[in-house]
Formats: C-alpha cells, structure tokens, sequence
C-alpha cells in the first residue's frame, strides 16, 4: 500500500511517499495513523494533532473511520489552503 | 448541448480575458459571464511576505476539482466553466486561480462561481507557504473558510 | 487610502481585461477580483432578437451608479470598484454592462459585485428596446430582479 | 418646470421633454400625473397605468406622493431594465 504525504505532514516525516505493509488489525484510517505513529520520532511528531489531520483514499476525500482494505494510495495532509 | 468544461492546473500564469472570450466566442445564449481572480497579497508590515509557493496533489486535485465541477453544472444552468489553478512559486500581485463562469442568467453565474471558489479554498487538495522576512511556514486554514463552504451543503 | 472608483457611461465596447488591470496594476494588497460581464442574447425562435437599443437618462445614470457605488464602498471592505454601462445598440454576443470589484477579500468582492447588478438592474435609468423579426419592443422589467434588489435593503 | 420623459413613456407622449407650468394645487408627483394626463390622449395613454410609472427628481428616484416645490426636473418613465 502506497502512502502520501503533504506538506507540513511530508516535511515532518521527511519523505513524500512510502510502500508500507501494516498487519491486518489496522483496518481504518485512524488505525493507520496509530500505527504510522509509532514507526518513528518524526511520524509521531507529524501525526501528534491528529484531529487537524486530513486523509484521502485514492484522491478521494475520507473520515478517519474509513476502512483501508483494497486502497491503493492514501495520502495525509493538514487543512487545505488552496484557492 | 455539451456544456464547455476546462479545468487545467499549471505553474504557469493565465489570461483572464482570454479565458472570457474562449468560452463565449461565437455565442449570443450568454447573458453573464463572472470571473474570480485569486491573487497573491503582499500583506504588510512585520508580516510581509515575499512570496507563496503552492504545493499541490497532482491526481486528486484534478478529481476533487472535476467533481465540484460537474456538482456546479448539476446545481445552476451554465453554459460555460473554467477553472484554473496554478502551483509552484508565486508573487505578491501575481495571479494564483481564476473561475469563470457563464450563464444566461446573473445569479446562476454568480452562484456557481462563489461555491467553486469555497470549495477551491476549503477542499481541493494545495497548500500555501509562505516566504517573509523570517523564514518560510506554512498558511494555516481559515475556519471562516469552512463555515463559507459549509453553507452549500444540501440539508 | 482613497479606493479608485471608476463609474463611466459609453457607446464603444470595453476591453474587461483592461479594466481588472488598471484596478490592479502595481498593487500587493488585492486578494480577490470579480468581474460580472453582462452580454447582449441573442433569445431563440420566435423571439429571436437582431439588436438592443440601450435608452439612458444622462446625468441620473452617473448620479443614480454614483450612489450605489459609495454604498457599496461603505459596505465592503473594497480595493477599487469598476462599473461600465453602454448605451445605444448592441448586438448579440455584444458587451453590455461590467462590473469589476477588488478586494482583500473574495466574500467581499463578490458581495459586492452581486449587489451593483442588483442595483443596475432595478434602479439605475436605462431602457432596453428589441429588435426582432416582428419589430421593435421594449423590455418588460422582471419581478425577479426587483426580488433580488430587495434583498440588499437594511431591515 | 422643466419634464424629461424616456422610453415608452417618450414614445407614447411624442416628445423628450417640455417646460410646463401647473397650477398651485398640483403639489405631487402623483398630482403631476394627473395634470398631465388631463392635456391630451397622448398624455393619457402615456400614464393610463400609473401604478407602473416611475418618477425622478432632479436625478433622483422619488415616490408619488413626493412634493414637487422646487424641483428643476421632473422624470418619467417605466420600470427601468438596465444592466
């Protein structure tokens, strides 16, 4: 499963994209950020406020209650600020 | 008839009349056409900024834009829509998006382009950072946004 | 600050690029620019239409704008303020009225815009006539138009 | 007293404008409508509907029971279709 990642949460992690494989008890969105979270001193530091975080299921807007299983990219981001 | 749709992200600037004329050339069905500009501020004082430079996700923001698209043909009787958004670095007066929208009637053109516009700040997937005097960071989202996209939610 | 106003009556076109260029040029402090573009239809079967002819009333035209222009410079937090009106004849697909409204905000610009043609519309001296195949007729005003001035009224 | 008429309103009383001179007793617009409409056919067929016509002051928009004392100008015309 590929992950993305933008702005302050891609600078924080350090990377803009990675290939993670999370056990099959991460089934939503929110269990990914957990488990993200504990990879590493910069994940933990980019996910710390994760109610600002946002999350999309191949370039699909989704809540944190969205199961994960068949995506083949998600991104997290912080509030956008287009426009 | 097929509606005229054209969506492009790009690094490089627009021209906004351009844009006008190529969606109502050759047509007199056309009672209004609104265009919003989105433009670069400089702010002042200790919070001067240099530059922006928008960060985007290529792919989704296509598709976010695409599907607030079709939403706005689907709410107001248009005859024509543009949207354009550039990324990358971008100066204080420069132009950042522009929406263009065309109708036979005023508040049909009118509405659409502002619910384009909040959901262009509210959903479509960049972000701004800004360059000043201290360094760069990143622009925080404004809760006033929100509330302005918030009220085109069907309820 | 003073905001550069500009309220001009005229026979000739407008060139709308011209105008959000001159309310912009050398300027970091506009965040939003909206045009409203209002253009000459050319109506469909039996009440397809060859020509307008705009009648004006010089002196209340200006004044009557005028007006409307300071209340919406009282109202919104506006940059600059554009508004043209043509008069005489005008084609389909032809330019008939622009307005151009700068702002640091965009709900202000738009705002701002909508309530002008608002006012065009319902108050400002000028009477459209048409030209079609059996003749010539004046333009019955539309009660939405008067509903949608309404709107602006302070309760 | 100077009167401008516009549009159908023109058309219907076959001139742009007039100077007249009413009596004392026309003190309104409304009075004025009515005076007028007593100087002819043309007149009366212009403002058969009063409820529909339109009145300025000097430039400005007023009602139909707007005095008329000091006026320069005095317009009528139909519900304006601009913009």
């Amino acid at each position: 499963m590929k992950v993305v990642y933008f702005a302050w949460v891609r600078e924080r992690i350090g990377m803009a994209e990675e290939i993670v494989d999370p056990p099959p008890a991460v089934r939503t969105v929110a269990d990914l950020i957990g488990w993200l979270s504990g990879r590493g001193e910069q994940y933990a530091y980019a996910f710390e406020n994760a109610r600002v975080i946002r999350a999309a299921i191949d370039h699909a807007h989704v809540k944190p209650d969205t199961a994960i299983a068949g995506a083949r990219e998600i991104a997290f981001f912080p509030p956008m600020t287009g426009g | 008839m097929t509606v005229p749709v054209t969506i492009r992200l790009q690094q490089a600037d627009f021209d906004t009349a351009q844009e006008i004329a190529a969606l109502s050339a050759g047509r007199t069905d056309i009672g209004a056409v609104v265009t919003f500009s989105g433009i670069c501020r400089g702010g002042a004082g200790g919070d001067a900024i240099s530059a922006l430079t928008l960060e985007h996700y290529p792919g989704m923001a296509e598709a976010e834009i695409g599907r607030h698209a079709e939403e706005a043909l689907a709410r107001w009787p248009l005859t024509g829509l543009t949207i354009i958004h550039r990324y990358g670095r971008i100066e204080p007066g420069q132009n950042i998006v522009l929406v263009v929208t065309a109708s036979s009637h005023r508040e049909a053109a009118f509405q659409a382009a502002e619910f384009l516009m909040d959901y262009l700040k509210t959903r479509a997937p960049f972000w701004k950072q800004e360059e000043g005097a201290s360094g760069t960071s990143w622009v925080d989202a404004a809760s006033h946004d929100d509330a302005a996209a918030a009220r085109w939610t069907k309820s």
